[in-house]
């Protein structure tokens, strides 16, 4: 199955791969800090940022792809601004690809991350004030460990959807072989022609391969964490 | 240290309104279950805030909400050994025994990890995590962490509850040289008289969120408006005395104005001043001289009153050079000896009734040891 | 009523044309919009499509050879052309013409964005026009792919490709760009959207909107979005 | 914005709301005991269940479609099955875009129930068990209710992303209007042609709306079950 | 209630290694915190597992790792008191109460959530949910929990240690109630003498995850080799004695085989048999008349034996009627009296010392109430 993949196939598993993880690892930070923020405090615009959260959910791919190229194009106003300021181009490179897809897995991360967030003890962080830590000492050594759970089952989702967003990233960033082609455009294309099925199911394969190594990983990991966290 | 409360705090049906000011180095909070101990000991922690009212630890003001100062908990430097421990389940013992140290400016520590662990019995469990410890562990633990965070004042909220005998008379002398040698300001919840008479040089007395009473544990212990709140059993005397060259091995002799008396289990130099508690319970009375009896410490000792206790005991409050001894004893008995008030009886107190839990070396400076030397 | 699987962008002419017929016949017709491929194995699957209207060949072909459709009433309706368009603002100018010189235009790293060269009919049709022009193998290492031809034109109207390849149908409507040329019919296979009845269909309504999908008042509905008419057999 | 909707869009949106509360409450259960499988069971293909379950995330949707095509299909095995055992008609139905829906938001769902479920004390189902109570009841009258933040939380998942379900549901029972026609698969005919952004957007914008109802209503009723089962 | 032990079971660094055969219908399990008391309840409740052994109550075998036996918990029909009260946080305090209510057979059911919370002093706090009660709150809640699912056997685990005294005494009799009128059998953990003295009749002592000693109370208690794990503070006797009528309110006269006795606190109709604790501490020794003294209770022994004990404390034992009562003395004591083995003297006890704690009837049917009256 493997050795009958053309270079160009090669290239696109490779491409999701770095796609799905830098979509992952990059939003990671942000996912923590939103859900904390939503689970921990209460201000005014609260419910607005947990709804803007929860978009790319709702908005279908395609318009999402649409909106990022609006804004994240190099005539929009977000990547005029990134690309004068830092130099960084998103439309039509990988990095848009990652983007698309660390938006479409953030409600996935923000929600698990949340979910562990609610389940810990708040008489742990109350005591660990008590021993002198500040509010940032104990948010990094008592509330980040015991939201771990919650961080790496996030973590597996977006990336999992990372490996299979398809919409939002080719109305963005296209398809360009070795670009910005990855698994999904792939497969997309080889089910628009008639006989194309048997390719797609194969690239389809490949990508459920993937994901089930990373979802075993985590698994693992997770076992690993619980035992600590939970001395399990 | 003076551990000033006037705060008013309400959740759901109960409502803490308790006012009073301590002075003592160690200060029991004592009530009844729900009385309200472990939400006062939490609003001088800084983890629950007052709705009116302050606090204020010597010179500094923790917590004032007229002046709208609050001092974050991290801030306070006062370490809390909660009532459930509050282990940090992700780290081993041994991280979380360390966990405030780094907090702690390096000149103000005090303790070791080693020698802290080796104490509190806890050092074969150092790379354990917490969930595999037993609840008296999970607890020594807690006191542990605490101690190493190097705090200016210790919160203990009933932190022997959950311990044997054995391990409970181990860790109350350390308690008391954390006390006395290192003068580290506690407040101690407890509803053990026994430790608390040991431990503690004041006490206030909670009943449904408000402070009854305050003051000296032995002028609380013995005022008895307060028996409903301290216990009737429990009605007790603590006296100071000195402690005098001559004792065997193991027995400390005592003068005590009074008498003078030999203290078992007391390992304290000659010329120190110690607190003993007598309970009601273990003292008797003879009128005239008594027979050839085991009993050996006398106090000579007149009777000032007699008050009914739960019948058919009687309280006999004695004046025994100038402290209050009482002596719980039968209707019977009263009537057998002829006690009343101006009577000169003979208070006997068995060696072996001195409570061990009871028995501790006073703070040097404190104000009652030097009525001794007049 | 009729249910008809049709070509997604088809959608503004055939909405009208059912609106009309309803105005007319008082029946309603039900319109699937999807890609020709998903529509082609829907109606594989058993879908309840009584018209399949295609904007491919391929995908007809690939119905008739499963006898999917009634191949007697198979019929070629519509035409259309594929033209290059450059953002409105752009300055370029440039003769469709073999050799021309796109790679000037679109700088040192600027791309052409076409609908997906293998699967999209106007995507296989615009490679096969640059290739009649001899500049395919300059040109394909700077095309960017959309999964559509609509999704290409985006990518033209929001500035970020400076050329692009897509349906005349598609750039007439679209201030934010402006024809830049128009490809030679020759340079390419002929642009057609074949219609036909399913087999699967029972349906005697069917019949009559299939014919009034090839009457004149049809007729103005898709020429107004820019569709040449061309009813085989005509 | 709302009276300018077709009674087309109408129909849209109805049956959107339909179809992602069907696949919501209908996959729930399913969630619910899939979830305690993974988090509390340990049986040989655990593994492949737990990989099984998130494929849709890995999957291009445009994938999935196509296999439920197959499969629940009036010609394929499982929907030929069903329609001559049960007459259950999936294929271009509103049933069948609840079953895509159902679908794609099963990893969603799964995995936060899990997450509560690992958040639980065993010590109190065991107290429960010393009461007398059966592992069913247990489940049912400690387990369940401590689980309700996560249900709560994958239902707003999986609610949203079936109201948002475009590419899975368009392969699999097409674009139908007022049968099997959505908010998204409406919003993608206007993209695909001229002068239809405005009516794309407008279908977005109400169904950005009706997501954030559901979720106002969903933390609504989360912090009231965080007070119950946290006594917060 | 005869309960059979024994297992094998290891996790991590702890082995439980116990074996032992308890017949009383109240059996303590006492040990220092980590010897294995949780661990051991857990197993009888069936919320652990041995790796190898057996455990029986009566004729029912709970588990058997050779017969490949092992009922599951919850048809054990086992009460479980835990250390950490374990609340189903969801639940109000009275569903919590009422949870295992619904699972019992409506004809095995015994106590009324009303009876119930009154008396555990609960009843205002019905329609609160666990998380806003206070740690004393708590365990009574699940003290109620566990009594309303009408258990055949009850598994306490250190179920008074949050407690207050006054809360303490209050339940007390209520357990004794439980023992004696529901004859419900228990297994009581605590590392309190008194209550284990009061409450059970059989005890095993835990050490490192062994049993190194079962069997009745007194004897356990009696016995010195045990010292090291009973604590030596609390070397004490057990007698039974029978209560006898004329006493003045509120004191109960009984009659043992070496003397009459005054015991305050014992409310107990005539004929009765009951269990009195007297620790060692508590006696004094007189030879010849003790003279005019206010203790009235005494009973006619014998030296049997002298034994050092921490010095400077020896260690007396007497036989009074039958019985052992120990006194502890200073060594200055013995010489001054002569104290030797043979010698009559008179042991001399507190009507106020007999602790309340460890005051109760005698299950009727104890085989040694009749003794009494042979
Ligand atoms: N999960 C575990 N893994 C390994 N060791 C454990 C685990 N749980 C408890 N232990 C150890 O087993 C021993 C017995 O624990 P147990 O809880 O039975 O003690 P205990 O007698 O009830 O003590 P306490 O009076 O402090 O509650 C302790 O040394 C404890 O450290
Ligand atoms: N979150 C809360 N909401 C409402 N009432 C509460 C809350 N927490 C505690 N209480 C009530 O406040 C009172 C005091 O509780 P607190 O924990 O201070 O008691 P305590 O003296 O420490 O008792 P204990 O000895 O049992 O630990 C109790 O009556 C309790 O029911
Ligand atoms: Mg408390
Ligand atoms: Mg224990």
């Amino acid at each position: 199955m493997f050795d009958a993949l053309t270079p160009e196939e090669w290239e696109a598993v490779h491409l999701s791969l770095r796609v799905a993880t830098a979509a992952t690892v990059g939003s990671m930070p942000v996912a923590i800090f939103v859900a904390w923020l939503l689970a921990r405090t209460r201000f005014p615009g609260r419910a607005l940022l947990d709804g803007f959260v929860h978009l790319p959910l709702v908005v279908p791919p395609v318009v999402t792809g649409y909106l990022l190229l609006l804004s994240f194009g190099r005539n929009g106003p977000v990547g005029a601004f990134l690309e004068n300021t830092f130099g960084i181009v998103l439309a039509f490179r990988w990095t848009g690809a990652a983007l698309a897809a660390a938006i479409m897995g953030f409600p996935l991360m923000v929600r698990a991350i949340r979910l562990s967030i609610d389940a810990i003890d708040p008489g742990l962080e109350a005591a660990a004030s008590t021993l002198g830590a500040n509010r940032v000492f104990v948010f990094l050594t008592v509330t980040l460990p015991l939201m771990l759970p919650g961080i790496l089952a996030g973590a597996v989702l977006a990336f999992a959807r990372g490996l299979g967003e398809f919409g939002a990233t080719i109305t963005f960033v296209g398809n360009i072989p070795g670009v910005t082609q990855t698994i999904p455009t792939a497969i997309y294309s080889y089910t628009q022609v008639p006989g194309g099925e048997a390719a797609a199911l194969r690239l389809t394969a490949i990508s459920v391969v993937i994901a089930f190594a990373a979802l075993l990983a985590s698994e693992a990991l997770s076992r690993r964490i619980g035992r600590r966290v939970l001395g399990k | 240290m003076t551990i000033r409360v006037d705060v008013i705090r309400q959740a759901g049906a109960f409502t803490l309104a308790a006012q009073f000011a301590s002075e003592g180095r160690v200060t029991a909070f004592f009530g009844r279950s729900g009385a309200g101990k472990t939400t006062l000991v939490n609003l001088v922690a800084g983890l629950l805030h007052p709705d009116r009212g302050r606090i204020t630890v010597d010179d500094e003001t923790l917590v004032d909400t007229g002046r709208g100062i609050d001092l974050p908990a991290h801030r306070r430097r006062i370490g809390y050994v909660f009532q459930d421990s509050r282990l940090f389940p992700h780290l081993s013992v041994r991280s979380n025994l360390l966990y405030g140290r780094r907090m702690t400016p390096r000149v103000e520590r005090w303790g070791s990890l080693e020698a802290t662990a080796d104490l509190l019995g806890i050092a074969h469990l150092l790379s354990r995590r917490p969930g595999a410890l037993s609840g008296g562990e999970r607890q020594r633990v807690a006191l542990g962490r605490a101690l190493l965070a190097s705090p200016r004042l210790l919160l203990l909220d009933e932190p022997l509850a959950a311990l044997d005998e054995a391990r409970k008379a181990d860790l109350l002398p350390y308690i008391e040289r954390l006390r006395d040698e290192m003068r580290l300001p506690m407040v101690y919840v407890s509803h053990s008289i026994e430790e608390v008479a040991r431990i503690a040089d004041t006490m206030v007395v909670l009943a449904d969120g408000r402070a009854v009473a305050s003051g000296p544990v032995a002028e609380i212990l013995a005022r008895s408006d307060l028996r409903p709140f301290t216990g009737q059993a429990e009605a007790s005397a603590v006296i100071v005395a000195r402690i005098v060259a001559g004792g065997e091995p193991g027995v400390a002799l005592v003068d005590h104005p009074a008498g003078r008396l030999s203290v078992p289990g007391l390992d304290l130099p000659a010329g120190r001043a110690v607190r003993l508690r007598i309970r009601a319970r273990d003292v008797a009375l003879a009128v005239g001289e008594p027979g050839l009896i085991s009993i050996r410490n006398r106090l000579a000792a007149t009777v000032t009153g007699l008050a009914a206790a739960d019948p058919p005991m009687v309280e006999v409050r004695l004046d025994a050079g100038g402290d209050v001894v009482m002596a719980s004893v039968t209707e019977g008995a009263v009537q057998a000896l002829g006690l009343r008030p101006g009577l000169p009886v003979t208070a006997l107190i068995k060696s072996a009734a001195f409570d061990r839990m009871s028995l501790g070396p006073l703070e040097t400076d404190n104000p009652q040891a030097s009525r001794l030397d007049t | 009523d009729v249910t008809v699987f049709a070509a997604a962008s088809l959608k503004n002419a055939l909405d009208e044309i059912a609106a009309d017929y309803r105005e007319e016949t008082g029946k309603r017709v039900l319109v699937s919009y999807a890609g020709s491929s998903a529509l082609a194995k829907q109606i594989e699957a058993g879908a309840p499509a009584d018209i399949f209207f295609s904007a491919d060949l391929a995908w007809m072909d690939y119905l008739g050879e499963r006898d999917l459709i009634r191949k007697d009433t198979r019929e070629t309706l519509l035409g259309n052309a594929i033209v290059l368009v450059a953002p409105a603002d752009s300055a370029a100018t440039l003769t469709v013409e073999p050799g021309m010189d796109l790679l000037a235009v679109l700088g040192a790293e600027g791309r052409i964005a076409m609908a997906n060269i293998e699967s999209v009919p106007a995507g296989k049709y615009g490679k096969a026009a640059v290739e009649s022009l001899g500049i395919w193998s300059a040109v394909a290492p700077r095309v960017v792919q959309a999964d559509n031809v609509r999704a290409a034109l985006a990518f033209v109207a929001a500035g970020e490709a400076p050329l692009g390849i897509v349906y005349r149908t598609d750039a007439n409507s679209e201030p934010r760009v402006k024809v830049v040329g128009a490809f030679p019919a020759d340079s390419h296979p002929p642009i057609i959207y074949p219609v036909a009845m399913t087999t699967w269909s029972q349906n005697p309504e069917a019949r009559a909107f299939f014919d009034y999908l090839r009457s004149d008042k049809a007729r103005l509905a898709y020429q107004k979005q820019g569709f040449t008419f061309v009813a085989a057999g005509s």
